[in-house]
């Protein structure tokens, strides 16, 4: 809590620093000194808004070649000193018909001076130097207001929400979800069978949250497996993954009271290589003939050839992912499927942790706010209010 | 010690980067640039400690003369081939018309297109024998399913020139807002579980 | 009823031998369908018609062979369709078995075709690592994150990077993404940031998901597998591999619409038998 | 499509009917395929790392004098230590950095790239009284499904509370929304496939039998 607090601060903080100043400068125009491309020119040197200030933007008028000889000017390039008298450095160029420019390469507070010069095939005109322009720092982007509201707003609920699970030691209804039953039900028939249970975890590696709930459940599955004395085959993508995965499993067996039992064999790295990784477990599970297969974490395409080679292979399988574009294959090949933060909320069940249990009850709320929020934002907006709309601008 | 420190670096660096999020400022975006390619540089040493325990994994399975060790033979001469061929002229040994590229296009290309391309039998498969109207949930699914997939090819606007808007209809609205509401759930969950993790209060991912 | 149990328990492999005939069949004997053009193409076709000359287009070919049917056609019109508006061109890749695709690609269109100059009409810079985290620092500073193009040149050797430093000076960016890292990160953290115009070429797996993306303006235009990419072949009026793909897509279909069907007639008699 | 000729056509051809030897069912021919697979990838992938990044970016640099690239190469050498019982805490450090400089800006880029401007899209399309005025018939009605669509797959995946009642309504009608979705996926999908397929047939018949052109 004391650390909520503390990024309370800090960004109250830099909301109070947020002082950017827009700093203009006009000038007077150029004489032609060219019969057929004229000079641009320069209207405004501005700072860049809501930058790191390093960066000063570069109006222009267009040259009137462009209208009177189309085609005649290739592009503009942009030039830049740090004083009027000192050699002009490119910047770089547009292509004709752009009129601006921002030049990313300045230090915050400098003054610098600027001419942009009309290119054509042979000959080229610059405008007259204009300056000074400065780019100021700024400490706060006020583009991202709605966004900063809306992480306080979310990372608040769900650090409450945890620490009211805590206190009330994980005891906060969630509603049951059908899995869980199969889960064990699947165990249970490869015992019966006397064949193995296979888990994937998915694609990705350790900091991907759906790996992170996938052990929960894992632990969950290895936990009956070693109760049972079914054998557990978990072949890994990733070495970071498959590490964590055998901790997982083998404080599972020491809470299953078989820790002798605990084969780190088990678990084991395959290949990092996706269609290597599908030939590799499509081949255990062409030979091995699990009875139970489990397929939670982030799914690629390799989703539909586990799920239908898992069908031919009669095995019941449990899948769960957040991987929108791979649950169509799981809905329909597989018994029981886990849609999108459904895995969140099936981890934090079958753990039984309050932290898991607290931080869905703080996401239910959050939907909720949001499921509120959309209502009113569509009653104001018939009502001619677009004030939730501006909060949520970008731009 | 070995619990306290790691901890105070995700701690650190997670609320540095969420905070700074929001600051442009030069001196503080550089401090962050630099933070982003050490990461890019640390995350490289993950896929080459990955080739590395494929290779253990292997002369492992060929000691204990586990099942199928004989192949591991095969999969280590492909991956010794491959390191060779990438370094013995220096970084001229991946430009093209080098062995490499003659392994990468007639080997690597055709084994890995051909694996996917495995997936249209198997989604034929999956249509004739999974693909059951059991329910009226089911069969939502599956009147969706056949409708786009004439919508999508030239033989479907033949049958009735009305599919292509229909199916551009279906992917637009009512596809758009049920992605939208899974994707608004997960990101909620991806929040959830990044804001534990840099709080310290989710461990396992530590071994 | 002994028909209906048979074709119950008919061997997978028949179906496999069914879909391979119906791809290979059309490509024998072609039937030429014409291909309807949808709205999130045209969307792109047009962002790139009105980009002004010299722009520089960045291209992610973020795919390996795998996507390679789906997205290298695609790929090939767009960088047609690049160099025909004159616009110049960025390639780089998050996928590393990407990497020959997008040299192949540009050596069969800028080079054979269009004869542009190698650093000043375009660069590549091959496989960039980092995903997500590689796109932030991107869009800060093109320099510092590609130090070194694919053939080993330093940055500042090429002309055409003298005027492209930061995601200000992209006036494009098209990922062609099969996976992660790919769309997802370049709508999230570049695009989402640094607010450039962002269209995307999808293998027909992921491109439903970005509908929604479509409707909120996050991207400019979408491409959808194949058929997307016969769409743009169309809109670049050239008859490429896409183009050729169709008619077997359209058997193809057809086959597992019947089987569909089929299968759950069978499923029908059944349960009414019982 | 990507061919070079003579005997590496073989080698291709080859290998793509050893891959579809697995329809018919598991052999070695297939096993001997799916193992030279991943020995190529994996030492394709290392090469590619080390001559795209590794070298130019934290070697090359390091060697020039820039000695800040001492810091992520220590820290990825970190990494190995796993590979030893005694010193597998180790990796703790890169590890957590990792997290930390890559979990910030997740949270950031979920709210930022996707919560704010999609709630928004919802929303925004409505119009003072004139929704079916300013857009055509199926447009406007699509957009009132998009909001049903959104609102009630929320409930669906509300957690808190039983689905009875008016929840229970709400989610019965998400569960038809993402029906929907998931089966225009399935059939949007089906033509990725396919096109995989007709690439390799393509290739068999036009690069290596010549039966076609």
């Amino acid at each position: 809590m004391k650390l909520l607090v503390a990024i309370y601060v800090a960004i109250v903080s830099l909301v109070l620093f947020d002082v950017g100043l827009i700093q203009a400068d006009t000038h007077t125009p150029a004489e032609p000194d060219s019969v057929k491309i004229f000079p641009p020119k320069i209207t405004a040197l501005k700072d860049t808004p809501n930058d790191a200030g390093t960066s000063i933007d570069i109006l222009w008028e267009l040259s009137p070649s462009e209208s009177l000889f189309p085609g005649a000017i290739i592009e503009y390039q942009i030039f830049r000193a740090s004083s009027p008298e000192s050699t002009f450095e490119r910047v770089g160029a547009v292509p004709a018909g752009v009129s601006k420019f921002s030049d990313g390469g300045t230090e915050p507070g400098k003054p610098y001076w600027y001419k942009v010069v009309a290119v054509g095939d042979s000959q080229q005109a610059a405008s007259e130097i204009a300056g000074p322009g400065k780019s100021v720092m700024q400490w706060f982007d006020r583009r991202r207001k709605g966004v900063l509201v809306f992480v306080i707003l979310i990372c608040t609920l769900i650090a409450v929400f945890i620490e009211v699970a805590k206190a009330k030691k994980g005891k906060m209804f969630l509603r049951h979800l059908p899995v869980f039953d199969a889960i064990d039900e699947a165990i249970g028939r490869a015992t019966e069978m006397g064949k193995k249970v296979l888990y994937i975890m998915g694609q990705s590696d350790v900091d991907d949250p759906q790996t992170v709930a996938s052990m929960s459940i894992l632990a969950r599955v290895a936990e009956k497996t070693a109760a049972y004395g079914t054998k557990l085959d978990v072949p890994c993508v990733w070495p970071m993954a498959m590490s964590m995965a055998r901790e997982t499993v083998k404080e599972s067996f020491l809470r299953a009271g078989k820790p002798d039992a605990y084969k780190e064999d088990d678990i084991y790295y395959l290949t990092s290589d996706q269609f290597g990784y599908v030939a590799g477990v499509d081949g255990v599970m062409m030979r091995d003939r699990p009875a139970a297969n489990f397929y939670l974490g982030a799914f690629y395409a390799e989703s539909l050839i586990f799920a239908e080679t898992g069908y031919t292979t009669g095995a019941i399988q449990i899948a769960g992912t957040a991987m929108v574009d791979q649950l169509p294959f799981f809905v329909v090949a597989c018994d029981y499927t886990l849609i999108g933060e459904e895995l969140y909320a099936a981890g934090a069940s079958l753990s039984g942790d309050p932290i898991q249990i607290g931080s869905i009850r703080g996401q239910d709320i959050a939907k909720a706010i949001f499921f509120f929020y959309i209502i009113a934002g569509v009653v104001l907006k018939l009502a001619g209010i677009n004030w939730l709309e501006t909060l949520l601008r970008l731009d | 010690m070995r619990l306290q420190i790691p901890l105070a670096i995700i701690l650190v660096m997670g609320i540095f980067t969420l905070v700074t999020a929001f600051i442009p400022a030069k001196p503080i975006a550089d401090v962050n640039q630099l933070l982003r390619n050490w990461y890019i540089g640390i995350i490289t040493f993950f896929i080459f400690l990955g080739t590395f325990n494929l290779a253990r994994v292997n002369i492992n399975k060929i000691k204990r003369r586990r099942r199928d060790w004989g192949y591991s033979f095969i999969l280590l001469g492909c991956l010794a081939l491959m390191l060779f061929l990438g370094f013995y002229k220096g970084r001229a040994s991946t430009e093209e018309g080098q062995p490499f590229m003659y392994l990468y296009f007639n080997v690597q290309f055709p084994l890995g297109a051909t694996m996917y391309s495995l997936l249209a039998f198997f989604v034929t498969s999956a249509s004739f024998r999974a693909f059951r109207a059991r329910n009226k949930e089911a069969l939502c699914l599956l009147l969706a399913a056949v409708i786009i997939m004439l919508g999508r090819v030239p033989v479907g606007t033949a049958i009735w020139k009305g599919f292509p808007s229909v199916t551009e209809w279906i992917m637009n609205y009512p596809n758009a807002a049920a992605k939208r509401g899974i994707s608004l759930g997960i990101d909620l969950g991806l929040i959830s579980m990044a804001l534990r993790m840099i709080l310290g209060i989710e461990r396992s991912y530590m071994q | 009823m002994s028909v209906i149990e048979k074709l119950s328990k008919l061997d997978r492999r028949y179906v496999f031998l069914a879909v391979a005939i119906a791809v290979s069949l059309p490509m024998f004997f072609p039937l030429g369908l014409p291909v309807e053009v949808t709205a999130p193409v045209k969307q792109l076709y047009d962002v790139i018609e009105e980009l002004p000359e010299r722009s520089v287009v960045l291209i992610s070919i973020d795919y390996d062979p795998s996507g390679a049917p789906e997205l290298q056609p695609a790929t090939l019109a767009i960088l047609r369709h690049c160099f025909k508006r004159n616009l110049r061109v960025l390639v780089l890749g998050m996928w590393a078995p990407g990497v020959p695709l997008g040299m192949k690609a540009l050596d069969e269109v800028a080079v054979k075709e269009f004869n542009k100059k190698y650093g000043v009409d375009y660069v590549n810079f091959g496989y960039r690592p980092g995903g997500a985290i590689f796109l932030v620092n991107l869009g800060r500073d093109v320099h510092d994150v590609c130090r070194t193009d694919v053939y080993g040149t330093p940055v500042d050797e090429l002309p055409m990077m003298r005027d492209v430093h930061s995601a200000k000076d992209i006036a494009l960016v098209v990922t062609m993404s099969m996976g992660v890292p790919g769309s997802d990160q370049w709508i999230f953290y570049y695009q989402a940031r640094y607010r450039g115009k962002l269209a995307t070429a999808q293998t027909a797996i992921g491109a439903p998901r970005y509908y929604p993306y479509l409707q909120t303006g996050q991207l400019v235009g979408l491409i959808g597998g194949m058929k997307g990419a016969a769409e743009y072949e169309r809109l670049v009026k050239t008859r490429g591999f896409a183009s050729i793909g169709m008619d077997s897509q359209s058997a193809a279909h057809m086959l597992i619409i019947g089987l569909v069907v089929l299968g759950n007639f069978i499923f029908w008699m059944e349960k009414r038998k019982k | 499509m990507l061919m070079t000729s003579g005997p590496w056509v073989w080698v291709a051809a080859l290998l793509t009917l050893a891959i579809y030897s697995f329809l018919y069912k598991d052999n070695p021919f297939y096993k001997v395929a799916e193992y030279i697979f991943v020995g190529i990838s994996a030492g394709y992938w290392a090469i590619f790392l080390w001559w795209n990044y590794a070298y130019p970016n934290l070697f090359e640099p390091l060697g020039k004098g820039k000695y800040m690239n001492i810091i992520p190469v220590v820290l990825g050498l970190m990494m190995f230590t796993q590979l030893f019982r005694r010193t597998a805490w180790l990796v703790r450090f890169p590890l957590t950095f990792v997290l930390g400089v890559s979990l910030g800006l997740q949270i950031v880029a979920a709210v930022e790239g996707d919560m704010v401007p999609q709630l928004r899209g919802t929303f925004s399309p409505f119009t003072p009284g004139a929704l079916f005025g300013t857009y055509d018939f199926w447009t406007s009605v699509g957009y009132i499904a998009l909001l049903v669509g959104v609102l009630t797959t929320l409930i669906y995946f509300f957690f808190s509370k039983e689905h009875k009642g008016i929840l229970g309504v709400g989610a019965r009608i998400g569960i038809y929304f993402l029906m929907i979705a998931f089966g225009a996926s399935f059939g949007y999908t089906v033509m990725a496939r396919i096109s995989l397929l007709f690439g390799r047939l393509h290739f068999l018949f036009v690069d290596w039998m010549h039966v076609i052109k």
